[in-house]
């Protein structure tokens, strides 16, 4: 028997800190699971309905996300219609020429919550503002606006501020406030439904999908190669020509022919996702097993007196492929979401509905048109955490298994 | 006779996880002209870097820490002559010449020294180039050929045009040292080349390369972890363990007197394993083969631990030996021996 | 107590031809000897062991162990009863140990298969057997030096209280000092438990002086050279 | 036998590989379509449909598409030729950017720097390339203030030509982790010749490893690259959808969305060019394999 060094591939490296990658991945993926409880014990109430459209509430999003529409006019008096009425005539007035607010007023507001806003005026020398047009309550102090809306000015209540320079010339910068019943800390989307109750209610298609991918694609890929190694005759001949030709076909082409063909029932999609997983997972277990047979630790094993069985399944696969399973079916978890999002992006996943980050993603990025981003960051946010969740979990999880790392 | 090589208590060490571990401790060592000289050391002796050192191959940090490597009659190393930077650059550019032209090693698996995707005679048309030698592709193969019919190889023809894959644990040895003579060095390092061979294997290799030595005027340094390469096959032999050398000998009187070349010695010839086989539970001086003192802690003399010598001499001269680094120069006749009761 | 009689085995290569690696080979083994075998590299002295053990099946010939034609008996009967009494123990003892788990858990492993009370007490007995401290139960195998490997295999190997050890190559690719200390264990051991040891080797300075009889095997034949 | 002869053998073993297993996928896959719900095809039995189907692969005569009208031949010519763009200019930006950025962290390997790089790849390269695209091209719409569409190649001004181009091949390469899985192989593989004992030998024996270690670092760019042919055309289908690239993932979503009479003869058109493409990259990588290593013709002796 040729003496081989039992380096065993594994996947992934140990590149980060070990508990601190395992404490990442438990945290997102407690969040996870918290998620998926929360929104299915709430069920339908769990999405508030506002405003279409508005922002999001928390004011640095708000800041970050959206620049509101300050529309700038120049008042100047028609003496010829002093009589008939309104003699005030606005001529709008683009950013180019001066810019009237520098900072950017906070454009949403909750009943009993106080509003209140500073502006930084663009002139250079000009006498203090005042509120031409306000919503009741709304008072100005020493430079700050300051009000409290109650529950008959929810809706849009629009702001005008009146200006004045040294040399006389009269300006106005006018802007609406939006106030809502709710909260909505990360605004809404068209249809007004709140983006933070979308996000929780998308939670459902991260945990659940994966199961079945990951079962898939580790039980049977994992039995296929580690069975095809260990008695290396015609079955793995033909099982790796079979892995071979899955894998030569591109995944998503799978899963498109696998939803269409079950009108788009996600939980089918994830039964392909499993196969198409099926096949990186037995080449893995496979190489790994075919270590351990070719070098003389198989024979000896055999010699002391275990059989074949416990040979293949306790002494190679459970105690020294463990680590690499676990960290493959973490992958699988995290591809079950990348999947699930982008079919659900393209139409073909979750319809309309039912809710998913996937279709969040689709809406954001209609509005993105409009320059309202929160509807594109936050999905694209929600779903890059959980697959690094999932993908720090596996990382650490395999550095706790792995017997060579001890 | 004017000496091929000569080290002067070389020191060499590595930085590993945080303090630096001293490898060499003042080894010195003289291959003379045309002459076979042999080092016998165990697994972490020190032997490699030894031969390492005078091909400048020695990596990692800090690597040749002092001591002065001669070849022929100009220093290729000398830390005391100048500033580091200066010595190490010329450490560098002199080794760098040296290699190939008029050193050349053998290491331990010939099989896995070969380039797995070249045939052998591309592998020696390339050696040849890298040497940027001037002699045409026909030349260089019917030199190598010549090489390998001096080896009594049977089908030289076919070993040349093969891959290293194909050929047999016997050929691909002699090929490989085709590949090392091809550049007509003057000195050849065999770094154990019989470790995985039986001893019958083992004494027709180097017996091959004891005359392809003796007729092409080359002088060999041959390195093994076991005694009956370099008593049968050597005039000089430098006993290393732990980075010291402990003794040197010549192995045509083959009395060695240092303890550990002795229990080497009878490892060899057998009787330590005769007095075991009669009564495995005694504890006699030679037999028992316990620690002495304990295990982390470092003593002057490094054989101390294991010398079964001391531990029946009295506790004052065991204190000679705890405390008192012997040193290679009280010698008797031309047997140098680093150890203070061995005479 | 182990006779060998008229053992057979050829190899087909590649292109066919039959090599005859074993050509009617006798010997007899008797209780409490150490029978050493020299053979250079290729002689056939692994294929020898393993056929007489049945770790590979021999073209004829029997061997006859107390009165037990092993050749004749069903493979479970073999695991289940001789296994524990003839042990083997492998050339690169590394590449035996399983590198996934303690070296306790594989010397219980093995217990467990034979016996089933002071399993914990069977393990600590045969790693102080074998000159390990106690403390290594817990360590893998790849934190282990080379000598230290050997003595765990060593040590699984005793653990089903056998009778026989075959050992091929034991002492080679290890440092004079620790090969000599490794030689007085076995030889300890052997004196403790009554073992038989047929030890397989190239190196003749160990096998000439540790053995009561030795044999040299040559193209298929087995004769003896000291008794 | 001469090397000659053993290699034109073998060239056409490899061959046979992938033209068998070309055609194998693409029965199985005219067999699968057949279970696409169709109101239109209801009279229709599986057999009747695969039949059909397959005479039209078989044939080749795939006539006009129902979907778009024009010609099949041209519409998968058309759209070929853009896909085929993105995958070779984005395997060309691969090997442009991991062959640099190997070398340099193999030789300095246990520096901050490389370890830095090592951490930040591993995290951008969980990132989905769907979620990467639409980052892209929502940093196009606020800072370049242009929506990176395909049409904007023929009309746009050449700054808009350019971000059109060059935004899909970024959203393609670091997305789905497909540059920091070749960039760990090429890594691995600098490592092992480093460590090979007939590296040392040839150092030893004064001659450069340099071209040694080109050759490695080619065949392995080459084997791992055309290796992930499959995953890196799954990642241009998501990239086109995104970017509006009407290329074959544009036309394959056309038809899978639709739920009834479905342009089959184009969807097997489409399937057949793509499965070209993976075929011989697989093709060229076991050719690879076999130039680069020609021992592994002769099994090792003894």
């Amino acid at each position: 028997m040729k003496k081989r060094n039992l380096k065993v591939k594994t996947v992934g490296r140990s590149l980060f800190h070990k508990t601190g990658t395992l404490a990442l991945g438990v945290t997102i993926l407690s969040i996870l699971i918290y998620l998926n409880i929360f929104s299915h014990l709430n069920g339908e109430n769990l999405i508030k309905q506002g405003p279409g459209g508005l922002p999001p509430q928390i004011s640095l999003f708000q800041d970050l996300l959206y620049t509101p529409q300050v529309s700038q006019y120049l008042i100047e008096t028609d003496e010829w219609a002093s009589g008939w009425g309104d003699s005030e005539i606005r001529s709008q007035l683009d950013r180019d020429d001066i810019l009237l607010l520098k900072n950017t007023p906070l454009i949403t507001q909750q009943i009993g919550k106080t509003y209140s806003f500073r502006p930084e005026i663009g002139l250079q020398d000009y006498n203090e503002f005042t509120l031409n047009e306000a919503p009741e309550g709304m008072s100005v102090q020493d430079g700050e606006i300051t009000w409290i809306p109650d529950e008959n000015q929810v809706g849009e209540n629009n702001i005008a501020l009146r200006l004045s320079d040294s040399d006389g010339l009269e300006y106005e910068a006018v802007y609406s406030v939006i106030v809502t019943e709710e909260f909505f800390p990360l605004g809404t989307n068209r249809r007004g439904q709140s983006l933070s109750g979308l996000i929780v209610a998308g939670s459902k298609w991260t945990i659940v999908p994966g199961l079945i991918a990951a079962s898939i694609a580790i039980f049977i890929g994992g039995f296929m190669g580690a069975v095809s190694a260990y008695h290396k005759d015609q079955l793995d001949s033909v099982l790796s020509y079979i892995a071979d030709t899955t894998e030569s076909v591109p995944a998503l082409i799978i899963v498109f022919l696998i939803a269409a063909a079950t009108q788009f029932n996600v939980y089918y999609i994830m039964i392909g996702v499993g196969i198409v997983l099926l096949p990186s997972v037995q080449n893995i277990i496979r190489s790994n097993t075919l270590q351990f047979v070719e070098n003389q630790f198989v024979e000896s094993s055999s010699e002391i007196g275990f059989k074949d069985r416990i040979i293949l399944w306790r002494e190679i696969i459970w105690y020294n492929c463990k680590s690499d399973l676990i960290s493959l079916a973490t992958y699988c978890f995290a591809f079950s979401i990348l999947i699930e999002v982008t079919i659900s992006y393209l139409g073909l996943g979750v319809q309309i509905p039912d809710i998913s980050w996937g279709v969040l993603l689709a809406e954001g990025r209609s509005s993105l048109l409009r320059e309202e981003y929160w509807m594109t960051v936050f999905p694209a946010l929600a779903i890059t955490a959980s697959i690094l969740g999932f993908i720090f979990l596996g990382a650490g999880l395999k550095q706790k298994f792995d017997p060579k790392l001890k | 006779m004017s000496t091929k090589i000569e080290i002067k208590d070389l020191n060499v060490g590595f930085h590993s996880d945080g303090q630096t571990k001293q490898v060499l401790h003042q080894v010195s060592l003289i291959v003379p002209e045309n002459k076979k000289i042999g080092i016998i050391g165990e697994s972490g002796s020190g032997k490699t870097q030894t031969v390492l050192s005078i091909l400048g191959l020695i990596s990692g940090e800090p690597g040749v820490i002092s001591g002065k490597i001669k070849y022929r009659d100009n220093f290729i190393l000398d830390t005391s002559a100048n500033s580091k930077k200066q010595w190490k650059r010329i450490y560098g550019e002199k080794t760098q010449l040296l290699r190939g032209h008029e050193i050349s090693i053998i290491f331990q698996d010939a099989k896995a020294s070969l380039i797995p995707y070249r045939t052998i005679e591309e592998q020696a048309i390339e050696t040849w180039k890298d040497l940027n030698g001037n002699q045409s592709r026909l030349e260089i193969i019917e030199n190598a050929r010549s090489l390998l019919e001096e080896m009594n190889l049977s089908d030289p023809e076919r070993v040349l045009r093969s891959y290293p894959n194909q050929l047999s644990g016997g050929e691909s040895q002699r090929a490989y040292i085709m590949l090392a003579l091809l550049g007509s060095p003057s000195l050849l390092i065999a770094d154990e080349p019989t470790s995985s061979l039986d001893r019958e294997n083992a004494d027709n290799l180097l017996n091959i390369i004891k005359k392809l030595c003796s007729d092409k005027k080359i002088s060999l340094l041959l390195i093994s972890h076991d005694l009956r390469d370099v008593i049968e096959h050597t005039d000089q032999i430098y006993v290393l363990f732990d980075g010291h050398v402990l003794e040197q000998f010549s192995p045509k009187n083959r009395t060695p007197t240092h303890p550990y070349t002795k229990f080497l010695m009878s490892m060899v010839d057998g009787e330590l394993i005769k007095e075991l086989k009669a009564d495995p539970d005694s504890d006699n001086s030679v037999t028992n083969l316990v620690q002495n003192g304990n295990m982390n802690e470092k003593y002057a003399c490094p054989y101390y631990k294991f010398c079964s010598l001391s531990r029946t001499l009295s506790t004052k001269e065991q204190q000679k030996c705890k405390n008192e680094k012997p040193s290679l120069e009280m010698f008797s006749d031309n047997n140098k021996s680093a150890c203070w009761h061995d005479k | 107590m182990l006779k060998v009689t008229d053992l057979k085995k050829a190899f087909k290569n590649k292109d066919g031809t039959k090599v005859e690696i074993l050509k009617k080979l006798n010997i007899e083994i008797k209780k409490g000897e150490i029978l050493g075998i020299i053979g250079e590299s290729g002689c056939g002295k692994t294929t020898f062991l393993r056929t007489v053990l049945r770790l590979e099946e021999a073209d004829s010939g029997s061997v006859l162990y107390n009165g037990v034609d092993l050749m004749k008996i069903s493979k479970n009967e073999i695991r289940n009863k001789i296994r524990r009494n003839l042990r083997y123990v492998y050339q690169h003892p590394e590449a035996s140990l399983n590198p996934g788990v303690t070296v306790g858990k594989s010397l219980l492993n093995t217990c467990k298969l034979f016996h089933t009370n002071e399993l914990e007490k069977k393990v600590a007995d045969s790693l102080e057997l074998v000159g390990l401290p106690f403390e290594y139960k817990s360590s893998f195998p790849h934190e282990l030096s080379g000598g230290e490997k050997r003595r765990a295999v060593l040590a699984r190997a005793l653990i089903t209280e056998p009778q026989m050890i075959f050992a091929d190559e034991p002492f080679s690719g290890l440092d004079k000092i620790l090969q000599a200390r490794l030689i007085q264990s076995f030889l300890r051991i052997q004196k403790q438990r009554e073992l038989t040891y047929i030890l397989v080797s190239h190196d003749q300075s160990i096998i000439n002086n540790i053995s009561d009889r030795i044999f040299r095997l040559q193209n298929g034949i087995l004769q003896q050279i000291k008794s | 036998m001469t090397n000659q002869l053993t290699s034109r053998s073998a060239w056409i073993k490899h061959l046979g590989y992938s033209v068998f297993q070309f055609f194998a996928t693409m029965v199985l896959f005219c067999y699968l379509i057949t279970f696409l719900p169709d109101s239109q095809l209801l009279d229709k039995s599986q057999t009747e449909r695969f039949t059909e189907y397959l005479l039209i692969l078989l044939t080749l005569d795939f006539g006009y598409s129902t979907l778009y009208g024009d010609p099949i031949w041209e519409i998968v010519l058309d759209s070929g030729i853009k896909t085929l763009f993105l995958i070779l200019t984005s395997i060309a930006f691969i090997i442009l950017f991991t062959v640099p950025m190997s070398m340099y962290s193999a030789y300095n390997n246990d520096h901050i720097l490389s370890r830095l790089l090592n951490k930040a790849l591993f995290i951008i390269s969980s990132v989905p390339i769907l979620v990467v695209a639409i980052i892209i091209v929502a940093l196009s719409v606020s800072l370049l203030g242009i929506v990176p569409e395909f049409n904007l190649f023929y009309d746009g001004n050449n700054v808009q030509k350019v971000a059109v181009l060059t935004l899909p091949l970024f959203a393609i390469i670091i997305g789905d982790g497909i540059l920091f899985s070749i960039f760990e192989t090429l890594q691995d593989k600098i490592k092992k010749i480093k460590s090979e004992p007939w590296v040392k030998g040839i150092k030893a024996r004064g001659g450069n490893i340099n071209k040694h270690l080109v050759r490695g670092i080619t065949e392995s760019m080459i084997v791992s690259v055309t290796g992930k042919i499959s995953f890196l055309i799954s990642g241009i289908i998501v990239v086109e959808l995104v970017f509006n690239w009407q290329g074959l993932g544009f036309i394959l979503l056309d038809i899978f969305s639709q739920s009834s009479q479905r342009d089959y003869a184009l969807l097997i058109a489409v399937m057949a060019l793509i499965l070209l493409f993976v075929q011989a990259s697989g093709f060229i990588r076991r050719f690879t394999i076999m130039k680069m290593n020609p021992e592994k013709k002769y099994s090792s002796a003894a």
